[in-house]
């Protein structure tokens, strides 16, 4: 183990990664040359060690870097293409979507598309709403595409070698916020099987379920409920497409009650898949209403009041659990 | 440039490239007629075969091809079965993508087709990306993706041919001007008259070659591929040709002056061309009837064999999501 | 009252919209001259009536398209344009999402942008999962954005029009599969606000939801149920967003029991916001678990059989019924 | 064409338009370096001022402008009231936007700049659409959408300009070459150095200038305009200019070469301009002092508005997603 921060731990795994296997290749637009000096950000320092045959600069066109991830997966290769910020991933929509996620499934199972896109997401950057929107509930709702999340330099680190070393298409969302975010690292290849999510507060009251930033939202929230008695479990999602839904409904049968927090717009928001899940198969053991904590259907507003009144807090995850558990 | 001087063998296969083709759609079109005999849409290369046939003949085995929703010809000249291409399009089990692609998306990696895209403008980026594998590994094989007139006014065209310029990726862009892009002419959906000017934005050689000409086709396709694979970077070639039947086979043609048809069905490739071997010598009667005999009993034989398929199980549609079985 | 088809109610809402309003024109892939010849055609005959500065064909450019809507109307006319088939719908979304859903929010309230974009859905016409792929969850995810789905024709032109004289952004999703439905329409200009669910058929044990074709689904899955002594109460959404939530929870509370039915991939559908809504808001009412039935995470196959299999049956609606109502 | 003759008024308001957005500026470099002082972003035109006053100066009232990140000089050159924009960069309830846009998406729709879009390649297709209204409304007005080098490589843009071609709307694109999109020079991005080649593609007028030439510029764009607003259809600008300081004020620029931005700062456009209108006998020494004078003034009195308003209440977030409020 190491400390690290995320951004570095994300650095890693592409070193290895690009390290192990030659077929790894890294683009996108400015993952060469950056306009940022940072060792935090995950692709620093790649060009020097790896060269520009490994690690190509793009031009500025979403569909193309998408395009050449699906069409040099097909041949063989495993890409790991970038775009840039999450509201930008609908400009390579169509070559994820229709492509990426079908193209396998069109072929009648001949081809294959091991390929990997990283996006940087979160909110609370102050830019506004052109960079800032969490669209995971789309990407989920898209067969053939899976979706990971980390929220720790840990899982940073493995589930982004899970993804590149997975044979389907992976896209992995970056939380900025986190990326300077420290944390033990393993040495090595910490590679992730996707589909795994983790308990990281044991509690028997309510389940509060999370991802990347919102975790930590949902940890305060869980603290603060804890002063008042409640015992909260808290998941760590981690792997969105597929997901763990043996850990999620265990809990919440456990529980009885189900809180979720995360950081995209509320209405058709992942958090509704999981609601439904619980009122699907978990209904018998829920004692109350399933409450997500998720911001209203606005886009991310710039200015920093409106932008923090945007996301979730955790007076908010407390308030929900409290109003549950009465 | 490498290009392989005339033999009656290549000279032959141009022809009967084109005539499989035709005859295979011909009989599409008859099935189409009858009612529930074909599922989806039936989307026809009937007129501009020779484009087909052309530039497949130019490629190696090892170059990829990246093609679009009028596949046929692009699949048969590259010598696909025609009996599970048939299946496909009648979503049986048999078919080459085992009823999952239909007539839209037939597929052949093993034949290095490696990919074909219904979504308009879809091809190019793809390709691209085999192209950089390919510049990748240094596999000194090209990528072809065929792409329509009106596929050109996409946003994804125009980026892959900037990244396959800026990069140099050997990408060879065939551009299948059949005069209509749906019930739209050039005029209406393209701002220029001659799309092979375009390449001069990206920096690459452009070239506009008659579509219904098949040694034509075939001779330029061969020096634009010879220049993809020397590392020159892309190429652009805009086949003009025509597309003789509708868009789709239920397309009845009402917005079409029959007299444009009329002026292109005298310069339908495969007449041409059996006329010239005729003419040079090259070919006898005999030969193609032959010829023609051999191609009609494919095709029948592919209808036999898709009829005679079962249709793939309802559950398997389960399959094929992901290399594991979906969790979800 | 007329008999019409849905295609023709459809082509009666645009033309009363062209008659109505100078600001109103008709753009898309084929809009003018088409491929088709079928009265039956939303569009069908509407630029020989109204002349090319009105109804406009595009070149095949759904970015530009959206871009075109979105543009025009920021200038004061009410664009209506045509997205062909919803899968292409991606290579508008930049456009839809990060522009006309938050362009009038960026600038404060200044701007307008009274658009209709709309859409063809469907599954069963066999071309497979490039041309159907129904991503209503993605729209009603993305912040403001309006969305409708007529089921019948009077709907389709109520709707339609609602839909063009809305003061922002709508979505208007046409099911192919009922192009050809015939049914009674008003005559003139029947517009409908958006936002108005309609319960369809009266019951008390179960509350069934869908919307488009499959509403047909529920209805068939309501009659079977009713011939096993179960009332369903079938509600036809109609708008998607703004959601009707108050029909919704209404007839949830009084029947205690929801199932849903799209033909949408189940996995974060839209049908998770209405499982999530009715197990936040209307859990003390829900006697039984909720359940959605709606086609698994996969691409819609091409092939006949897997196809149907894919698309949601009456008797899978019943079962589910049934089997809530044991 | 129909370009007006150069007044003395003309030159000192090109010059005091370059000036107000230099100084604007100049002040957020300052305020950017105080933790906290400025939320998000801060992109800035500094060394490109001549593009945005130049053509800003060749519009009409009526004509509108789209612009993108870049935005501050546009802006400032239409008129825009600095201390309601330094107010929207700031996040504040008197911004020009309520705050809701913050610095990257300022818009003036009362100035005609109709939007600001900071998705890359955007503001083509949404300035033909705009350019179509007026098309469509025969208002004899024209749309000007600016975009940087990097944003020709979107699909967008050749979506937008495709389809203006096609239609003759009278839409006019300048493309503010700067060198640089982000860290990334044209060569990188760009297949061909020449971006206003392009224009052939589309079937309309192209032309290079320098863009650190106010004068140049001024000249170019009206002429261009003239076409746009004569129903001969689009045109393109390629405005080769400088990005002086890093993409954003968190950019170290470690990967420029000191000697280019020395090279270009000897090419300043304020500098340029000062000196030739001293020289010119236009303004004199004593002119320029008081135009200095009343920019400083105005910057500052736009921070101390800016400083002494209000940030929005938080629950006002939810006003203005829709013309109705939200019932969601
Ligand atoms: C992105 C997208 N938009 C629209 C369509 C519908 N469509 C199918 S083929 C076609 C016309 C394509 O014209 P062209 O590229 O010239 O190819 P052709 O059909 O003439 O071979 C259109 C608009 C589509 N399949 N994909
Ligand atoms: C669609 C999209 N992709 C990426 C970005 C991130 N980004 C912001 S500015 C920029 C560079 C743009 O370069 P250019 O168009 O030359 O404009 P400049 O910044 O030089 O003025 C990039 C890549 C973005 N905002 N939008
Ligand atoms: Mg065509
Ligand atoms: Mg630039």
């Amino acid at each position: 183990m190491t400390e690290m921060s995320f951004g570095q731990a994300l650095n890693q795994a592409l070193v290895l990664a690009l390290e192990a296997d030659e077929g790894v290749f890294v683009a996108g637009e400015g993952v060469g040359v950056s306009i940022h000096q940072d060792p935090n950000m995950p692709t620093h320092g790649l060009l020097e060690r790896f060269g520009p045959r490994r690690v190509r600069d793009t031009p500025v066109s979403e569909a193309a870097i998408a395009g050449l991830a699906v069409g040099a997966a097909a041949m063989g290769l495993r890409p790991v293409v970038e775009i840039m910020f999450f509201p930008f991933i609908t400009l390579a929509s169509d070559m994820l979507v229709n492509h990426a996620g079908k193209l396998r499934y069109m072929s009648g199972g001949q081809s294959r598309f091991p390929l990997t896109v990283r996006v940087k997401a979160g909110v609370g950057f102050g830019a506004g709403s052109q960079h800032s929107h969490n669209l995971e509930a789309w990407m989920a709702h898209s067969p053939g595409l899976k979706l990971v999340w980390p929220s720790n330099p840990a899982d940073a680190k493995g589930l982004l070698l899970g993804a590149i070393f997975d044979p389907d298409p992976v896209i992995v969302v970056e939380d900025m916020m986190l990326y300077w975010m420290r944390g033990q690292v393993p040495e090595g290849d910490n590679r992730q099987a996707l589909g795994r999510a983790r308990v990281v507060r044991a509690g028997t009251d309510c389940t509060l379920v999370a991802y990347g930033a919102a975790l930590y939202t949902a940890l305060e929230g869980a603290r603060m409920a804890a002063e008042a008695g409640i015992a909260c479990e808290v998941i760590d999602l981690r792997s969105l497409v597929p997901l763990d839904k043996a850990c999620l409904l265990d809990s919440v049968r456990r529980t009885g009650r189900l809180v979720i927090v995360h950081e995209a717009n509320r209405f058709c928001g992942y958090g509704a898949e999981l609601a439904a899940l619980a009122a699907e198969e978990a209904f018998e053991a829920l004692k109350a209403p399933v409450r997500r904590v998720a911001p209203p259907s606005i886009p991310v507003p710039a200015s920093p009041p409106q932008e923090g009144f945007f996301k979730p807090s955790a007076e908010a995850v407390a308030a929900a659990v409290k109003e549950i558990c009465r | 440039m490498n290009i392989p001087a005339w033999t009656p063998e290549l000279q032959a296969r141009l022809y009967q490239d084109m005539l499989l083709s035709r005859r295979f759609e011909e009989r599409i079109v008859e099935m189409a007629k009858e009612k529930g005999r074909l599922p989806g849409m039936q989307i026809l290369s009937v007129g501009q075969e020779a484009v087909a046939a052309g530039v497949v003949a130019a490629l190696t085995p090892r170059d990829v091809i990246v093609s679009n929703h009028r596949s046929h010809a692009h699949l048969l000249c590259r010598g696909a079965d025609p009996n599970t291409l048939m299946a496909e399009i009648m979503g049986k089990a048999t078919g080459v993508n085992a009823g999952k692609a239909g007539t839209l998306h037939l597929a052949v990696p093993q034949l290095n087709v490696l990919m074909t895209s219904t979504v308009v403008g879809a091809g190019p980026p793809l390709a691209a990306g085999a192209a950089f594998a390919q510049q990748y590994t240094r596999s000194g094989a090209v990528t072809v993706v065929f792409f329509g007139d009106g596929a050109a006014a996409e946003g994804s065209v125009h980026e892959a041919m900037n990244l396959a310029g800026v990069w140099k990726l050997p990408l060879l862009l065939v551009c299948e001007n059949n005069c209509w892009a749906g019930a739209q002419p050039c005029r209406v959906h393209c701002a220029v008259g001659d799309l092979s000017i375009r390449a001069a934005a990206y920096d690459m050689p452009g070239r506009a070659v008659d579509g219904n000409d098949v040694e034509a086709v075939y001779r330029l396709a061969a020096e634009m591929a010879a220049h993809c694979r020397g590392g020159r970077g892309p190429a652009l070639i805009e086949a003009r040709t025509y597309r003789m039947r509708g868009h789709g086979e239920s397309d009845p043609q009402h917005y079409v002056d029959p007299a444009e048809i009329a002026a292109w069905s005298r310069r339908c490739p495969l007449k041409r061309y059996r006329q010239k071997l005729l003419d040079g010598g090259v070919l006898s009667a005999a030969d193609l009837e032959r010829m023609e005999t051999g191609a009609m009993r494919k095709v029948a034989d592919a209808v036999d064999f898709a009829d005679r398929s079962p249709y793939p199980e309802a559950r398997a549609a389960l399959d094929d999501v992901w290399t594991a079985a979906p969790a979800l």
